[in-house]
This record gives C-alpha cells, structure tokens and sequence, in this order.
C-alpha cells in the first residue's frame, strides 16, 4: 500500500474528552446564541472573545509554561479547536498567531522574541497575519517582489502582500521578503520578518469579500524600517522556515467545519419529520463529516507521536474541501416549506465563503499534486 | 502506527499469502465459469481463516467480529469468489441465536420465508449468494409476528442458478419442507441484525476493493505510455488519481471504524460506513476505468473482478441512500440533543 | 448562421452598446450602494430598450416575448442593476389580464396579498425586487378561491429595505389601502403566468451572466501567470474549463429554447431551461472562481456580480429542483405515451 | 464570444419529421418488445435487422443513388439514426460501414471501390471493423506498428490490431497501417488497406467486455495479401484520411442516448405514482437529455450546410458523456419499493457498459483538450 493512506484508527485520550465539557461551558457562556456563527474559522473575530479564551489557557496551548503556554498535546488542543469552530465562535484575531505564529518563533525565532510575543499571543492580545501572496505571486512564493535593503541597525522595506487576514486590526504581520536579488536559485535571499502594522509607513487597504466584509487586505511597506532583532530567524533562511510553516496548516478541523453551522441550522429543519430524501441528505452529510473528524484525528495522533503525515494532511484538506462546497449545494436544493430565516441566512453566507474554502491552504490543484506525489507519480 | 494486534496482524499476513497464492486473476474467471475454487477454500479452512471470528465452542477459530473484518477486507481485496462472508454470516447468526453450529459451508439468505411452529417450511428466494456451493442455508422465516432463524440443509431447496452482475452466484432457492426441532429457533430481531452484520462485511470487502483498483490504476498509469511518456505524467491524470485516492482513504477509514466500535455505537458505524463506501464506488470505479482505458473495460485485466463486485456489493445490505435515510433520521430525531455533541460522541 | 432576426440583432447591438457604455463596474458597484443607475435607465428607456416585447397599444415598444428575452440576456451579461424583468413582467401581466399600462418603472412582487371585492387591499411582500425603484408595484392578491391582478402606486407601500446575496434590492413592502377599480381585475391562473415568465426571464439572465463568467475565466486565466506560465497552460485548468464551456453551452441552448418555443410547449420549454441552467450554475461558479482564486472571492473583481446574482437568480421563480420535478410529473404521467414519443414532440 | 459555443437553434425539416413515423412503424413490426434492448449502439447486432434496415433504404441514405444511396439529407438520416438508437434497435452489424466506411471510401476511395462495396454496405449485406489502435497506442494513433511490405501487385501485412468491434462477424476492416518505416514526421508513411477478414492470414481473437459480451477482438495479421485496389486512397495519406475519418465522428445521437432505456424503464416505474425526489430524478435527466439532443440537432444543421463544427461536437461529447454515466448512478439510488426485473436488469447492463461510454471517440482528456483548443486556450 502507499505511503500516507493509512489513517489508522486513533482515539482522543480521556484527558483530551474531559476538557471538552470546560470548553462547551466557556462557549454557552461567551456566545450569544441569537447571532448568527459561522464555523468558516475566517468570518468572525472579537478580540474580546480571544482575550477571553486567552484567559482560560486556550491559546497556545501546546507551547512551554515558561512562554506563556499550557505544554498541553496536540490532542488537547485539537479538541479546543473544534469545539470553537463547530460553534461557529469569533476566533479571527488570534487564529493565525495561535496556529502558525507562535510555533514559527518556537521553531525559528529568537529567544528574545519568544519572550517579547508569545506571552501576550497566549494572552489573546497580540494578534498576527500572514504576508505571503503578492498580486500576481499566486501559488508561486518563490516569485515575491517586496524587498527589504540592509541599512544600519536593520531592514529597509518596501512592496506589497496581499490577503492578509486582519492586517487592519492586527498588531503585526509576519512577511516572507527578498533580502537579495533573486538569482538563479528561486528560493534562496529571502527572509521572514515581523512589521509593525502601526507602522507610518505601513498602510493598509482593505479588499472586500463576496458577503462585503473586509476580512482581507493588501499592505503597502514604504521606506518601512524593520530592526535587525525583526528578523525571524537567520536571514536567507526564509523560504526554509515558510516551507516548514506551511506544514503547521495541517488537516485540523478548519478544513471540513466551514461549512458545518449548515448542517446544524439543516437538521434543526427537520426536527419536526422530514421526507426520506431529506433524512438521506443529512445522514450524507454527516457520514461524510464524521469519517472527515476520524480521519483528522487520526493525523492529530500521528502529529503527536512525531511524524510528519504530509500526503495524509493534503488528503484530508482535498476531500474536506470538496465536502464543504457540496454542503450548501445539497441543503439548498432541499428546502423544507417554511425554512426559518436564521436557516436561509446561514446558507446564504455559506454559498458566498464557499469559494474562499478552497483558496487557503493551497488550491485544488497544488493539493492535489502533491498527493500524486504521494502516491509515486511524480 | 498500527492498530492492528499482533495477532490480527498474523492473520493478515497468513490471508494475504495464501490469496497471493490461490486467488489469482485465473481461480476468480474460472470460480465465474461455475467451479468452485476448492483449493483456496481448503488452504482457508486448513488456517482457521474461514471460521475467524466465531468463538471456539461454536466450532469457530475463536476472535471476534474485528478480526472477522480483517479478513473480509483481505478476501474483498483479491475478489476471492467464495463464501466467505456468507459463510461467517449464517455462522454468527446461528450462534448469537441459538442454533448449533451449521454443517459444512453456510450461506446467508436474505429474503423471507413462512414457517409453521411445527417447521413446516415453505416459500423462495431470489438472490442467494453462493447458495450452490453451501452445504447450509440459514435463512428468515416469519409466523405472523414471530420471526425464526433457520438452518436448513442444502439438500431440501430447489435450485435456480443465477449470478449477480460480478458473475457471483446469486441463486434462487425454494422450499417447501418439513424442518426439524434443532433446525429453527424464535429468533426476535434476527433480520435487523442480520442487515447490520451484513452490511459490515461487504463494507470490509468493499474497502479492500477499493484499495486494490487504487493501487492498479496507480500502477496502470506508471507502466501505460501515451504520446511518448507514461500517463502517470499528465496532470489531468494525476488529479484523478489524487481524487479517488481520498475517496479510497476515507472509505477505508470508515470500514475501519466498525472494527473497532463499541456495541453501543455499532448501528451508527455501519451505517455511516456502508453510506460512506457505497458513495465512494461510483467515483473511484469511474476514475479506475477512465484511467485503464479500453483494457479496463474487458475481462482479460483483472480490474473488472474489483468494479463488477463493488457495484453489486454496494447495493446488497442497503444502498447508501437507504444508510444515509437511517443516519438522517438518528441525527434529527434526537431533536433534544445538538447535532455537534452527538457527532463527538463517535470515537 | 443565427437564429435572430435582422430586428433582433439591433436589439442586441444597440443594447450592447448602452451596456458597455453606462453598465461598467462601477455602475454596478454604486448601484449596490444604493444609487440607481439613472443614466443607464434613460438610454435603454429612450432607445425604448425598457419596453421591448411589449404591444405598441399598451406603451410598449412592440415585438414579442423572445425580443423581451435578448435583452434580459445582454442585461445578465453585464449584471445591469436595473429592474428590467420585473419592469417587463409586471408589464406584460397587466397587459394579458387587461389591466392598463403601469406608470413609470413597475415591478412585479412574488407573495400573495389579500384583497375584498371593493378593492381593500392588505398584506406584505417579503423581498419584492427593486421595490425601492419602482412607481409601480403590480402585485397578486386573492380573495377566497378567486385571484385578482392589482397594479399599486408605490407610495401606498411601507417600505423596509433588503437586499438579496447579490446586493439587489429585494424590498419588504406592507400595503392596507383601498384600491380603485382601474387598479385591480380579476385574473384567473396569473400566479402560475407570472412564475412561468419569471422564470423565463431569470433564465435569459442567467444564460448571460454564465457567457459572461466563461469569457472572464478564459480571459483571466490567459493573463494570470504561475510558476512562469499562463495558468490556461496548464491541463488542469483547460479541463476545467472545458467542463465549464460543456455547461455554459448547454445553459444557453437550454435558454434559446424559450426564445423559439411554441405556445402549447412553452410551460415545458421554459420548466427545462430553469432546471437545466439552474443545474449548471453550481458548476460554473465553482470553476470560475477556482480559475480566479484570490481576486474572484473579492469585490474588486467584477466576477462577483456575475457568481452572486446566478446563486440570487437560480433560487428565484424556482429551484431547478421544483422545475424538476414538474417535468418529472409530466413525462411520468402521461403513462399511454411513450418518453421517446414525447420528447421528439419538442422542437 | 468563442468559436464553437453557438448551437444555434435548429429545427428539423418537414421531410425529415415525416420519416420518423415510417421508422417508429418498422421498428415496431421488427423488435421483439419482450427482449431487453439497449440504446448503446455497440451492444446489439443482427444480420438480419441490417438487411431489412437496407431493403427499407435506411443504410447510406446520404449516398448517391448510384452507389445504393437515397440522396437524402443529413438531417432525415439524423432522424432514422436517433429513432433506430432511442428503441435500443441492434444497429452493431452495418453502423460502423454505414457511418465511417462509406463516407470514407466516398471520399477517398477508388470509383471500383465505391462500386464494389457502398451498394453492398447499403443493403445491409457488407459489414466493416475499423483497425486503429494497437495494443500499447491507446490515443496516440502515430505510434502504430502493424506495416505492410510492398510487394508484387500488393502488400504483405504483418502486425495486430486491437478494439475492432465485431471483427468476428464483419467482413472487412479498413486497418490503419505503416507502408513506411516511422521517421522524423511521425505522421508519414501510414496507409488505410482493407482487409478480408475472411483470410486464412488473419486471425480474429475475442475479446469479452465487462458484460461477458464479446463484441470487440484483437485481430492478428500474418503474411496477409493486401491486393494494390485494396488501399483507400493514396498509399502514405493514410493519417490525412483518419483524422478526416474522426471527423465523422461527430456528434450525433449516439453521445447522449446510451443509456437512454435506463430512463425509458424508471419513467415506467414511475407510472404509477411517486415522489417528489424520484419525479426530480426523472426531470433532471429529462432536462438534459432534451437539451443534448437540440445542441445535437443544432449540429446536424451545421453539418447539412457545410460547417465543420469541431468543437461544438467535441462539448456534445463531453457534455453527453458526463450525461450517460450519470443516468445509471442517480437512478440506481431512486428505486421504487418493488423494482421490476426488467428495470433492474436494464440499469445493471447500463452500469457494466458505461466504462465504454467514454472510451469511444477519445477519452474525456482528449475531449477536454479539443474543447479548451477551441476556447483558445492552447
């Protein structure tokens, strides 16, 4: 058999369930159950909520005491995850300096700035965003223009990122730069590097998404002064430490629950009886979610325990993806006589995320390509 | 990481040498022109391999329903054409209701039969599965409310030779007969369990079918060269293959879940693996032809023992559609509850 | 070779021409924002654009319900923000059931009123189209088992604004007034006319909007480069959309349909194009926006006006799901018949 | 907007409508209603069918009389072919003579062999196979290795062909072969012979496809005569007329009406009532399949005229492909409470048969690239 199908049986340990009740107690509690959630991990953010959560160890909570972690498992961490998401909880300001951030400076950061951010991201008050894309990069990284000139004490910056999520109301973003001219090698002269989004040089232009929100940006960096102790990492070593990056985009829950609030508003539809053809369309779709949460948890138990299941994460985000976008599909095409407005609302704003669903994490056809590579053909 | 016991893992590698051995692409055409494949039979009897999974005073090897699993998926993998889930079927059925132990080879019957309190046995069915090679038909028969298990020598049916459209033996069988007192037994709830057990074997098979025409297709496009380079190489391909292998991963996933389920929760896990594999067919079998091109589409490459029998298999013991309408039902029914925290229930 | 009249090439010329001209993004954009777009309803109300298919005694501009939908076509194409269907639905109702043509913009509002004999009418409207646009609101109202055609006065409405997933107006509108008798005629089966032209007139949108998104991919896809190369090299993107032209083609074949149809078919033809383009608006929306990853999920690109009115549209006038099944019930019902028999009846 | 997209409507003549009567009539006086028909057009032959379809004037009916034809149009044979497919008629006998070889030799043959053959096609009495492809060529027809040595008054051909439906009943095949050796333009040098299936040279092996049918072969060429008025056309222009000769492959109803008894026997099964699902299931299909058809009456107007509609039958195929194989998947899901065996029986032998569906004509790849060539693509 191949490498990377084996999504073996694993089971949370108790320690991981015990925490799920705190969790679903902290969310009765923080959510106001007349808003309308939305479990796409992308449309909501309330900083409240994050410091909130903050509070109660909820971030970062993988990460050494001594930074301001938990030293809690994945597996416990995977439960938190996906308790907030099938929620459909505001977790926008913290989400990324949670999930990528935060193991980055772990991984590559100094000492200094492992002291300088990661307690306060634990705390729910510092939050990050990606610079990655630039208009015409795409899936291509290697091809970034920005550049940052060495000057005395630092790094002159200048160009753009674009879709960056919350750069107007984030603290700080993280930008993959050239700190050389690009040469032959494609991949090498590049740099991670923490700009200040307060920054004067900075700005900030928000790019509405198809439901009008401006959740994502494009950053403009002119003249911006980035010190030497911004740098994450060695410089150079950038395309290295982004490549290690992408793989903390795993196969969580955010890869199969964009879609499930839903199901949930479905199935509240068919409380009161429904037609066979209805039941079939829930019971679909929640087969399809449940063996999607079997399989996601089985990689969380292969992360833990130490390996790197990279096809078996592309896997799960290519078949969780398709199983999002045919969600609203299906329901909409099932609507029962009297739907409740809250029902048709969900829907509406599930079909207007849907195209975002495939764009994060690699599109359909990278993903792909890399579980043919996994499989041996290429 | 293997979830596997040393000694399901033993099983494994005994199935597997011995399929590799006897169920090669000629013992399944052949098994398909009426003969029945004693050989590989025999060698599965020798190991215990076709009575794993029924306890050792039912004459069984001893193990349990997982292990059982583990070796349909083995037998769906090769399209070993014999009675091996039927076999285990009736077995199971018997023992979990009371019957002694059938003789010989078993089948199951899924259709229902009358039966008088006396055993005055009578009526037919349309689809037995390898009927013509079973020694005992256990069966269903109905009196009034009352149902009855039934394990009725071969001897005493007419036979109807059919075959379903994997050129498996699918026969008709009728009856009208006197049984005796050891042959029938009161068995309320029989046909429910019966569909569940069932479903959770053709899910196995189904799993290992799935896995098997992955890994040729995979193979098929790495040795097929066209305009001057395997096809392995286009990317068209490439995106095919990469699709049906997470249908071919989540299906195994779910048939896996049933091994290792907890009775509560059984119900539940069959169903949403028999929806989940049975969906996953249609995909993965369309791809596995896309990509054999004409060879595929005929009996001399041995993809069409895989497809032929998915595509019987996934509409016997409940389609999808008929899993996913019980699924439905469990996840709305339960109005009381919220939808998220039973799905966390599921292990 | 084309299947238009000399007369109805102007048609589409002259209205291309308006569009390009005053139907830009921007025009789109701020009509989102709450501006109607007034220059670009007085060039099409002078060219008498506005009033296409309509009798030349009841205000129109003459010619016929196909020139009616060469024009709903180019409207879609460009995602005109004007309520050029509803303007002509509420229209052509009032002409059919006798009443007198309605003054200024009218629009044409979907749920049922209720309304006495003397004319005392009540009720609201939960997203009545452009109903913020328009001096006319022709509605439906019903009285026991007979149903009235009225044609109100804007101002005698409560006016809450709404807006559907595309930013279209789709206003609540709440009514207790007394109407006069030239306002309201009783109209026997106008509820099923008025669904029936809706949904011909959304198809005809729709079947431009999806030209138009094929156009852009192709487009955009030829621009956008990756890796060192136009995205529209590589073979995954060409699949896709080629499997997109598959059903843009079919969308608007499906839509000619009603253009051409005959009196007696025209329930079926127009049953057949909701369904069909409604089907293949998933697809195409999907394809494009992966052709467009990024820019396509923003409102910066005009792709959205496109995508987010074909998920309005295909909602509208019915769900190719109810469609379906009406076609369903026809060809299943006519049982001495035979499907072949039936199908080659239509042109 | 694109070439190709148009599929303007078209509507058939009078005359054309006026044939279908007399069809439906000798249809019904020649088919046993009891039998199992099958709308694929490969999956059904009989001699003596073809030879009553010739006495009625119903095979080359484009032909000039001269040569057995009827001098009809187009469009009135589009009518007798989708009549012929729609009662699941066994068309496997004269199809392939009556819509690729005639029209080939009446292109390129010689005046004796248009003499020599179209009459005897035309009667039903000449059956032919097509030999293309070879085992290890699959689309890639350049690639071909059978060859055929000059020799006195003809040719010795040596090598195989694969795929040629019915080579065990027909009696000729037109072979693609080599007249030269390949060299630098892998298109040169190639011929198209005609080969007496009949010859003790040649042997015909069976093939069985998924339904045990064995209705296509591998045939074997050893030391076969090809006499010099054997070779169609010019010998070394044999790739010039094959991709002529896919041309004829166009796009009629054959691309969309395979599994078209599936749908005659579930809107059978419905007669008597149903649910909303299965009458959607029933319209959806219905919906479909009237549109396929008036893009394909659409084309056949093209053809009449003179256009070369290449790419609108190549989105007939695609779009009519994707049609068959999804008849059988979504009906299988809708059966009614007490099937009957004839339905069951018709949708299994759909299923068995629908890896073929798209075998024929090129595979979807191919298709697809043809289909993006005309979008401009590449």
């Amino acid at each position: 058999m191949f490498q990377g199908l084996a999504f073996n049986p694993f089971t949370l340990p108790p320690e991981a369930e015990a925490l799920r009740a705190d969790v679903r107690k902290f969310l009765a509690d923080s959510l106001d159950p007349t808003s309308l959630p939305n479990s796409d991990f992308n449309a909501g953010d309330s900083s409240e909520f994050s410091k909130a959560l903050g509070k109660r160890g909820w971030i970062g909570m993988t990460w050494p005491k001594q930074y301001g972690g938990q030293d809690k498992s994945f597996l416990e961490r995977y439960v938190v995850t996906e308790e907030l998401l099938a929620a459909g909880a505001p977790v926008g300001c913290h989400w990324i300096a949670d999930r990528q951030t935060g193991p980055l400076l772990l991984k590559f950061g100094t000492e200094e700035q492992r002291k300088e951010f990661l307690p306060k991201i634990a705390s729910g008050n510092c939050y990050f965003s990606i610079g990655m894309s630039e208009p015409n990069t795409g899936s291509d990284l290697a091809s970034i223009k920005s550049m940052a000139k060495k000057v005395e004490g630092g790094w002159l910056l200048n160009g753009s990122k674009i879709w960056t999520s919350y750069a107007h109301t984030n603290h700080f973003m993280v930008a993959l730069v050239r700190t050389e001219l690009a040469s032959e090698n494609r991949h090498a002269g590049m740099s991670q590097v923490i700009v200040d989004l307060q920054d004067k040089n900075v700005t900030v232009s928000g790019i509405k998404n198809l439901s009008g929100e401006e959740d994502f940006n494009q950053v403009f960096f002119d003249d911006v002064f980035i010190p030497d102790d911004r740098v994450v990492g060695q410089p150079g070593n950038g395309w290295e430490q982004v490549i290690s990056e992408l793989g903390y985009e795993r196969s969580g829950p955010e890869r199969f629950l964009s879609a499930f609030r839903v199901l949930v508003e479905y199935s509240k539809e068919l409380a009161e009886g429904a037609s066979d053809d209805q039941y079939s369309i829930l019971g679909r779709l929640t087969a399809h979610l449940i063996t999607l949460r079997r399989m996601s948890i089985s990689v969380a138990g292969m992360l833990e325990s130490g390996e790197t299941p990279i096809t078996e994460a592309a896997l799960i985000k290519d078949v969780g993806n398709a199983y999002e976008r045919l969600v609203p599909e299906v329901v909409r095409l099932s609507q029962t006589r009297n739907p409740s407005a809250r029902f048709l609302d969900t829907l509406s704003q599930c079909i207007l995320h849907a195209p975002s669903f495939t764009l994060r994490g690699g599109t359909r056809e990278i993903l792909k390509g890399v579980i043919a590579r996994g499989l041996g053909l290429r | 990481m293997n979830y596997l016991s040393e000694h399901q893992v033993l099983i494994q590698d005994t199935l597997n040498r011995i399929l590799e051995d006897l169920c090669q692409k000629q013992t399944v055409d052949a098994a398909e022109n009426g003969e029945f494949p004693s050989a590989l039979w025999e060698a599965l009897s020798e190991t215990g391999l076709t009575l794993t999974g029924l306890p050792e005073e039912h004459g069984g090897s001893g193990g349990d329903l997982s292990d059982a699993l583990i070796v349909m998926k083995g037998a769906g993998k090769f399209s070993a054409p014999i009675p091996i889930a039927e076999n285990f079927l009736g077995r199971v059925l018997c023992c979990e209701f009371g019957l002694s132990a059938p003789k010989g080879i078993a089948t199951f019957c899924d259709n229902f039969f009358s039966i008088t309190p006396d055993g005055q046995l009578r009526g037919s069915s349309s689809q037995t599965a390898f009927g013509r090679w079973s020694e005992t038909v256990v069966l269903i028969a109905e009196h009034g409310d009352e149902t009855y298990l039934c394990a009725c020598p071969f001897e005493v049916f007419e036979l109807n030779e059919k075959n379903n459209m994997a050129g498996e033996p699918r026969d008709m069988l009728s009856v009208e007969t006197k049984l005796t007192s050891d042959q029938f037994v009161q068995a309320d709830g029989v046909a429910r369990r019966a569909r569940l057990l069932g479903a959770a074997l053709r899910v196995a098979q189904m799993s290992g079918a799935l896995e098997s025409i992955l890994e040729m297709s995979v193979s098929y496009s790495m040795e097929r060269s066209q305009f001057g380079k395997p096809i392995s190489k286009f990317q068209a391909i490439q995106q095919q293959l990469a699709t049906m292998a997470g249908e071919v991963a989540a299906s195994i996933r779910a048939a896996q879940s049933i091994e290792i389920s907890k009775d509560l929760m059984i119900e539940l896990d069959v169903a949403i693996a028999k929806a989940r594999v049975g969906e996953a067919v249609g995909v993965c079998t369309d791809i596995a032809h896309q990509v054999h091109g004409a060879m595929g589409y005929t009996l001399e490459h041995t993809l069409n023992h895989r497809t032929r029998r998915l595509w019987a298999w996934r509409d016997e013991y409940g389609s999808e559609k008929e899993w996913q309408i019980e699924i439905g039902r469990f996840f709305s029914g339960n109005a009381s509850g919220n939808l998220w925290d039973q799905i966390t229930l599921l292990a």
